[in-house]
């Protein structure tokens, strides 16, 4: 693309980027480490929100939206629905971690690192001007509803076939007045 | 300079229209309700009918002991009511009053609303859920049935006014409309009124704080400042629906004679007071009819009303 | 703005995700790390759409279509959790553990495991 | 007429499966016995006399290589030999209605022997080698079943295994030697075999007789595997009289007869069959001598006399052996069926049980006077003629060269010797002091069933020497009968001086290797026996430690190693994954690195 | 056919609406609530509001403290000789100490009111005794008499039933009673009920004045409940005899307006109240100094019945049963027997 500028001078976008980012990863980091399983849900709540901010920055406004609809409202919703009819207990939870804790950290760590490493090699003189000059705006519902309905209709009519199938399975699943005969 | 007079003014406006509207709406409440059960309602704070009533509450629940039982999770205890008021603060920001006169007009208003609107419901479950109580526990899990179940049809019916005003800007939805729109859209407001109803958990949709079988679900364990921003919550959450509903399907500041942001507050009132009304009149409804009637009910009668958009739309076009 | 950045933290939360996804013990918190994980690919697809200016959009769309299906996969997952919970009255992975081989040699050990799972059903 | 040859091999296996499948009744199976042997014998005859080859093919087996050819060829040779068989198979059926009328399995009993019989004619009657080796085996088979005819008798079932392993030894020989022949000459068929040698190598001519001669041995009781056949005296003696005089020990010579050509084409074979026969008729005839046995006394004349038709057929004289088969066919059987008799009045197998009998039974007397005589070559009885022959024809071989010379003299020494216990056997059983009160109800001779056959198997004995209008060669026959009464006039010299006393004390300290067949059995004990049962414990415990070792072992290894394993597959889907991740991210470095 | 019409006519969501407007037209409607501080509530004769205590009609029998099912009267006496009048013999009397009710534990049954055979307890319909403190419930005897200022006269008999003959014996003058307790007495806001209109009473008057003008008609209703009456103390009155001049000028007022009370509606309304109402208190009270003696002593005192009204002759006849226990026997006497007040001697 065209010429990137130095890392050392970061623009706007770059900062409140970076911001949300640190929030979102510590979020997550909170997500995977608290002992509680109710306060794991509400840090996903707050990773997901950083990251809607994320896409905003990015300009995918309307992604960002619909993230914070499903994610947050109803994603999120459910699984504290969950958390609560599985009996979470309030306060800390000592077993919450397996014992297969060392090697995923080791296999998480290599993973960070690996992929890091590569993807700073690859794309290191990757830029995009998000300033208002710059290119247009690609994310406005008004573009995104016509490349859903333009071009990705088959795959979205499969989409919609898969939730189909998912609302069923997972009534099948949870009633227990259905028994298979 | 001016830009940021005038955000910070628009701001300024919105923060006072949120606490003024609600505790209009409350007070509204205590006195048509109180008519409505052949009562009085308040008739000594302030002098005139008891008009500071409200005013008086809240010092009264400021002066009050904050009380955090020793079984709760006390972080989350005390961010819940936030997190409750916050999303309904958000949104009224973003919702039109007069042409012009909105706190930011947003490419995806419709949009931000509801997607904003549903994190509402995340503080009911975050207070249910640390207040260390069964009860509690119990309307957490009902709030979160409920929304879950509602959101859809609240969305599939405000996804049709979008359809039809072929925008999802909220000033853009209030410019586009007609006021043939009425008949139109008339499934789609009701479904979207009831469901947004059984959002705010108002009766007849109470099941979540049902206070006779689980004292006030979530809430049982607050007191103070705290169950006040509850309240509040609950009070912004009417006001945002009626002006919702008044944007969305009844056409805002639109009106013969009157200036736009009378016609729209006349509007808003009117929803309020629907409210109100509708829960003086109605019991309690039961869980499965609850959701019997978002699954069965609304769910249908919104995608009827998406199928009758599509085709007057096309027919139009 | 460099791709460099949410590239970068799209691979932390995976990673995080990673990490989640094998280290916790309670179901539903691994059915969270998960939900990181994708959002952390649609992190990637989005950055990568802006960046390549991609005139069918198919990394928002793609993003959009990853978090309905995340939002299925969740439903079908927590039915499926349930049902475990129903059946167990555990959502321990570390306790639902079928899959193993029974130890004939140590009778005891599982006797013991079968005992305790005996309790749960 | 192959028709008749079919059925004269068939009827009696048809009578095998009757009397098998039949009604239970011991008459039925008397009948079923009888009848198919006697019209076998009368088309046995018929083929005889007709005296004209037949010879046909039933039907062709294709292996791929050489075809089978399941067909009957009667010549000369098998038509007289199968008239023997049929002859004194109905003999011994007839007999053993009377003989085993009490025993409690006489079906099976009859039905075997027809079986046996059936099976004899298919071996006679066979124009393929295969098709004969079938009959052989089934002989081997029925031979050890009927051995073992008292298997309640832990030592006649072990008689019985031995008369089956030592045969099969042979028998291995036998087939492979078959195989080789049949591949040399490119057929199995006889006559092909017969017109063809002259194609195959010496080698293989040698190597293929040599093979079949051990079968031979194995089936005629000669000099290195005949041990099977003392002992095979634990059956009923009509068996022993159908085994040693007609069928089993026949066919080796008879198969010999049959294949001469080929044998004398390989003089090797003829020479190792000329040693075999002097070692066997030498040794059989003194073990004869020390025998208190009746029956083993028989066994090892059957032995000996055996191996004077083998000498001649070293001699190159197929006809002398196959007459002495014939001759000897009938006096043997008749000895044994008047063994039986004997054996049936007194109650006992051993001659010093015995004694004085002639005047209690005169018929057998007669008629067992007749045997012997035919066993001591004495004139006019039908032995004294073919032996005459064979002893002929080996003293023309002797012309030919040392070893056939001393084989000559063996067979002369060998004549005396038969002399001497055939009239020990004589004097013992029918001389001298009654040695056993007799039995109440055993007062006289045997049944009519039993004495019918004895009596109609005395006129061959005595005057089947007729038959063949070969005049005696006089010098040969003149020194075996001067040798022959010899012989027998020291055993009466001896007897005359001790009627009770056994005439065998003659022998002195030889008397107990003799009696022992010179240990060849202990021999065989210890040079085969213990060590095969030595090597057998040792593979056993080789079976036990090394090879089921390695088997458990390697199960145990598994289960230990899966042990191991076994902790990895413990139930927890996230170690796999985290394998799996694991995995995966050391391909991905390695792509990286090495990419 | 009609019904099927109805069926099929039935519109879903008829019931709905029909709800709203039953709402919608309650709203519409005038409230009917009461202001009660403003406008004092219309309480029911009978009304079980708080027990009062004659003092002097207690013998301290302590049939009521043994009767409570909630164990909440406490009561404390000791002995007193008396000289013998006539040069009798000395009599010794039970005299009252302490007489106290714990309203924090009464239930209001009214069974010790119903047990007391001398008339000594009667219900009050006042029940704005509240406390800041529970303690403060725990009512005196001096707390318990003062009550007695708002006990209402029985209701009336039904119409042609004999009068009873307490009535006649309220005929007659009563000696004044204590005005001072009356003054003390927290005014009572009856009066509001019985004045024609409901925004008239709003406001009523704080006096005392006007609170003992309205006493009286609650006391008036006493005449008809007959039989015991409680009044005035027999021997405190005269000490505190200084205010009879407020009650002596209302004593003509009261039947004046008792018998010409046509103005009030609701009195109106109700027959079974009859007109003597707005009697004066303080005649009520001579009333139930008058009727005291006869309730007491059931039998041997009625003859001496007109007397009464004598402080002087109150004394004799309160000694009387004292005098006359001894001769009723020892104290079992069962308590209905209204003549055998012989269980006060047993207690002290």
């Amino acid at each position: 693309m065209n010429e990137a500028p130095s890392y050392l001078s970061p623009t706007g976008h770059e900062i409140v980027f970076l911001l949300l980012g640190v929030v979102a990863v510590g979020a997550a980091l909170l997500v995977v480490t608290t002992r509680q399983v109710v306060h794991a849900a509400l840090w996903l709540v707050v990773c997901l929100g950083a990251l809607a901010g994320c896409y905003l920055v990015l300009t995918a406004e309307f992604v960002a939206w619909v993230q914070v609809l499903i994610y947050v409202g109803a994603v999120v919703v459910l699984l504290l629905f969950g958390i609560m009819l599985t009996r979470a207990p309030i306060g800390r939870s000592a077993d919450l971690n397996s014992g297969n804790r060392v090697v995923a950290a080791v296999v998480a760590l290599a993973t960070a690192v690996v992929l890091v490493t590569v993807v700073a090699d690859g794309f290191r003189h990757a830029y995009v001007d998000l300033s208002p000059a710059g290119p247009v705006k690609q994310g406005t519902a008004e573009a995104v509803g016509a490349a859903v309905f333009r071009y990705w209709v088959l795959p979205f009519e499969a989409l919609s076939v898969l939730l189909l199938a998912a609302l069923i399975g997972a009534i099948v699943l949870s009633r227990t007045d259905i028994r298979g005969r | 300079m001016a830009e940021v007079l005038d955000l910070v003014l628009r701001l300024v406006l919105i923060l006072a229209v949120f606490l003024v509207l609600p505790l209009i709406v409350g007070q509204t409440e205590h006195k048509v309700m109180a008519h409505m059960q052949s009562r009085l309602g308040p008739m000594y704070a302030g002098g005139f009918h008891g008009w500071a009533q409200l005013i008086a509450d809240g010092v009264k629940f400021m002066q009050k002991e904050d009380v955090v039982p020793a079984a709760a999770d006390r972080r989350i205890f005390s961010i819940a009511p936030a997190v409750a008021l916050v999303p309904y603060l958000v949104v009224l920001a973003v919702i039109p009053i007069g042409p012009g006169l909105v706190g930011t007009d947003l490419n995806v208003g419709l949009f931000f609303v509801l997607a904003v609107m549903g994190v509402g419901v995340l503080g009911s479950i975050m207070a249910g859920w640390s207040s260390g109580n069964k009860f509690s526990v119990l309307g957490g899990m009902r709030s979160a049935a409920q929304l879950v179940s509602y959101e859809l049809p609240l969305v599939l019916a405000a996804s049709s006014v979008a359809m039809a005003a072929g925008t999802l800007s909220l000033p853009g939805i209030v410019e586009a409309w007609e006021w043939w729109w009425l008949p139109w859209q008339a499934i789609g407001l009701a479904v979207f009124f009831i469901a947004g109803l059984a959002e705010l958990r108002r009766p007849p949709f109470d099941m979540p704080i049902a206070e006779s079988e689980i004292i006030m679900g979530p809430m049982t364990e607050y007191t103070g400042i705290r169950f006040a921003l509850f309240l509040l919550a609950e009070y912004a959450g009417i006001v945002v629906l009626s002006a919702l509903t008044t944007v969305l399907f009844l056409g805002g500041w639109q009106g013969p004679l009157l200036p736009g942001p009378v016609w729209t507050l006349i509007k808003v009132f009117a929803l309020a007071f629907v409210v109100i009304w509708v829960r003086v009149s109605y019991p309690r409804l039961r869980e499965d009819q609850l959701q019997k009637l978002a699954w069965l009910g609304l769910v249908p009668l919104a995608l009827l009303q998406l199928a009758i958009t599509g085709v007057v739309k096309v027919a139009l076009a | 703005m460099h791709i460099l950045y949410p590239v970068v933290v799209s691979v932390l939360l995976f990673s995080i995700g990673i990490y989640g996804v094998l280290a916790r013990r309670n179901t539903i918190l691994v059915l969270m790390s998960v939900e990181l994980m994708l959002n952390a690919v649609n992190l990637n697809l989005i950055a990568f759409n802006v960046w390549l200016e991609d005139r069918l959009l198919g990394g928002q769309v793609l993003s959009l279509f990853v978090i309905v299906i995340a939002a299925a996969e969740l439903g079908v997952g927590l039915a499926i959790v349930l049902a475990v919970f129903r059946n167990r009255r555990t959502v321990d992975l570390d306790r639902l553990r079928d899959l193993s081989e029974p130890e004939p040699e140590h009778e005891g050990r599982g006797d013991g495991a079968a005992a305790k799972e005996g309790v749960g059903r | 007429m192959i028709v008749v040859a079919a059925l004269a091999v068939l009827l009696p296996f048809l009578g095998a499966v009757g009397g098998l499948l039949g009604p239970r009744s011991v008459r039925w199976a008397a009948w079923v016995a009888v009848v198919p042997a006697a019209v076998s014998a009368v088309l046995a005859a018929w083929l005889a006399i007709g005296r004209a080859r037949v010879s046909g093919t039933l039907t062709l087996i294709e292996t791929g290589s050489l075809p089978i050819s399941v067909g009957l060829d009667v010549t000369e040779l098998s038509a007289l030999t199968g008239v023997l068989a049929t002859v004194v198979a109905l003999a011994v059926q007839v007999y053993s209605v009377g003989y085993m009328r009490y025993e409690r399995r006489y079906r099976s009993y009859s039905a075997f022997i027809s079986l046996f019989t059936s099976a004899m004619l298919l071996v006679v009657y066979a124009a393929d080698l295969i098709v004969l080796y079938v009959g052989w085996e089934i002989m081997g088979l029925c031979s050890y079943l009927l051995i073992g005819h008292w298997w309640e008798d832990r030592a006649n079932s072990r008689a019985a295994v031995k008369a089956f392993l030592v045969t099969r030894l042979g028998d291995v020989g036998f087939l492979f030697g078959i195989f080789v022949l049949g591949f040399g000459a490119g057929s199995f068929r006889i006559d092909d075999i017969i017109t063809r040698f002259p194609e195959m190598s010496p080698a293989t001519l040698t190597v293929g007789t040599l093979l079949l001669l051990a079968g031979v041995a194995g089936k005629s009781a000669q000099a290195p595997l005949h041990t099977w056949l003392p002992d095979a005296m634990a059956g009923p003696t009509p068996i022993s009289a159908l085994i040693h005089a007609a069928t089993m020990v026949a066919a080796g010579i008879f198969v010999v007869a049959r294949l001469f050509p080929v044998f004398a084409a390989a003089p090797g074979t003829l020479t190792v069959l000329g040693a075999m026969a002097a070692l066997g008729m030498l040794g059989a005839a003194l073990a004869a001598l020390a025998q208190d046995d009746l029956k083993r006394v028989l066994a090892y004349s059957t032995i000996s006399q055996l191996a004077i038709m083998a000498g001649a057929l070293a001699a190159r004289d197929a006809d002398a052996a196959i007459f002495h088969l014939l001759t000897h066919g009938a006096f043997k059987a008749l000895l044994f069926l008047c063994a039986g008799l004997v054996i049936h009045r007194v109650a006992t197998n051993l001659m010093s049980g015995m004694g004085g009998l002639r005047r209690v039974m005169p018929i057998t007397f007669a008629t067992m006077t007749v045997g012997f005589a035919a066993l001591m070559g004495l004139p006019p009885a039908s032995g004294f003629f073919s032996k005459d022959a064979a002893l002929a024809a080996m003293g023309e071989a002797a012309r030919g060269g040392v070893l056939n010379t001393i084989f000559y003299g063996t067979a002369l020494l060998t004549v005396a010797v038969t002399g001497a216990y055939a009239t020990r056997a004589w004097l013992r059983t029918f001389f001298g002091p009654p040695a056993v009160t007799a039995d109440d109800h055993h007062t006289g001779e045997g049944p009519a069933t039993m004495l019918w056959p004895v009596v109609v198997l005395a006129v061959p004995a005595l005057l089947l020497g007729f038959a063949v209008l070969t005049p005696p060669h006089l010098g040969t026959a003149v020194l075996s009968v001067a040798l022959s009464l010899l012989g027998a006039g020291v055993v009466y010299a001896v007897w005359r001086r001790d009627r009770v006393r056994d005439p065998a004390r003659l022998l002195g300290p030889l008397r107990v290797p003799f009696e022992r067949a010179f240990y060849v059995d202990t021999v065989y004990s210890t040079l085969f026996v213990r060590p095969v049962w030595a090597l057998a414990r040792l593979v056993v415990r080789t079976d036990d430690t090394v090879v089921d070792g390695a088997v458990r072992g390697s199960g145990r290894t598994a289960q230990g190693m899966s042990g191991l394993l076994r902790f990895a597959q413990n139930g927890n889907a996230q170690v796999y994954v985290s394998g799996l991740l694991a995995g995966l991210l050391v391909i991905v470095i390695g792509a990286v690195v090495l990419g | 056919m009609c019904d099927m019409m109805r069926n099929v006519a039935r519109i879903p969501g008829e019931g709905l609406a029909k709800g709203l407007a039953v709402t919608l037209r309650h709203m519409v409607n005038k409230s009917v609530t009461q202001q009660y501080p403003e406008v004092q509530p219309e309480l029911p004769p009978r009304s079980r509001g708080v027990i009062a205590l004659v003092e002097e009609n207690c013998t301290v029998c302590m049939l009521c403290a043994r009767e409570c099912p909630d164990w909440c009267i406490y009561i404390d006496s000791h002995k007193e000789t008396l000289p013998a009048p006539e040069g009798g013999r000395p009599r010794a009397r039970n005299v009252l100490d302490r007489f106290a009710i714990d309203f924090s534990l009464c239930m209001y049954c009214g069974i010790c009111i119903e047990v007391c055979p001398f008339d000594a307890l009667f219900w009050s319909p006042e029940f704005e005794y509240a406390e800041h403190d529970i303690l403060d419930l725990l009512h005196e005897k001096e707390r318990l008499g003062s009550w007695v200022e708002t006990v209402p006269p029985p209701p009336a008999h039904e119409v042609g039933a004999e009068p009873p003959k307490e009535i006649a014996a309220a005929e007659r003058p009563a000696r004044p009673s204590t005005g001072k307790t009356a003054e003390a007495r927290p005014r009572r806001t009856e009066p509001a009920d019985r004045t024609p209109g409901p925004a008239a009473e709003s406001a009523p008057p704080r006096e005392a004045g006007a609170a003992g003008e309205e006493r009286p008609r609650r006391m008036a209703a006493r005449d008809v409940r007959a039989i015991r009456p409680p009044g005035a103390l027999p021997k405190k009155p005269e000490p505190e005899g200084a205010p009879p001049e407020e009650a002596e000028p209302r004593k003509p007022e009261a039947p004046e307006s008792g018998t010409g009370g046509e103005e009030p509606p609701k009195s109106a309304a109700r027959p079974e109240r009859p007109g003597p109402e707005e009697r004066p208190r303080r005649m009520t009270s001579a009333n139930i100094r008058a009727i005291r003696p006869p309730g007491a002593l059931p039998k041997k005192p009625e003859p001496k019945e007109p007397e009464p009204e004598e402080p002087e002759s109150a004394e004799p006849e309160s000694r009387r049963p004292e005098a006359q226990r001894p001769e009723n026997g020892r104290g079992d006497e069962p308590p209905e027997r209204p003549g055998s007040p012989d269980s006060g001697d047993s207690t002290s």
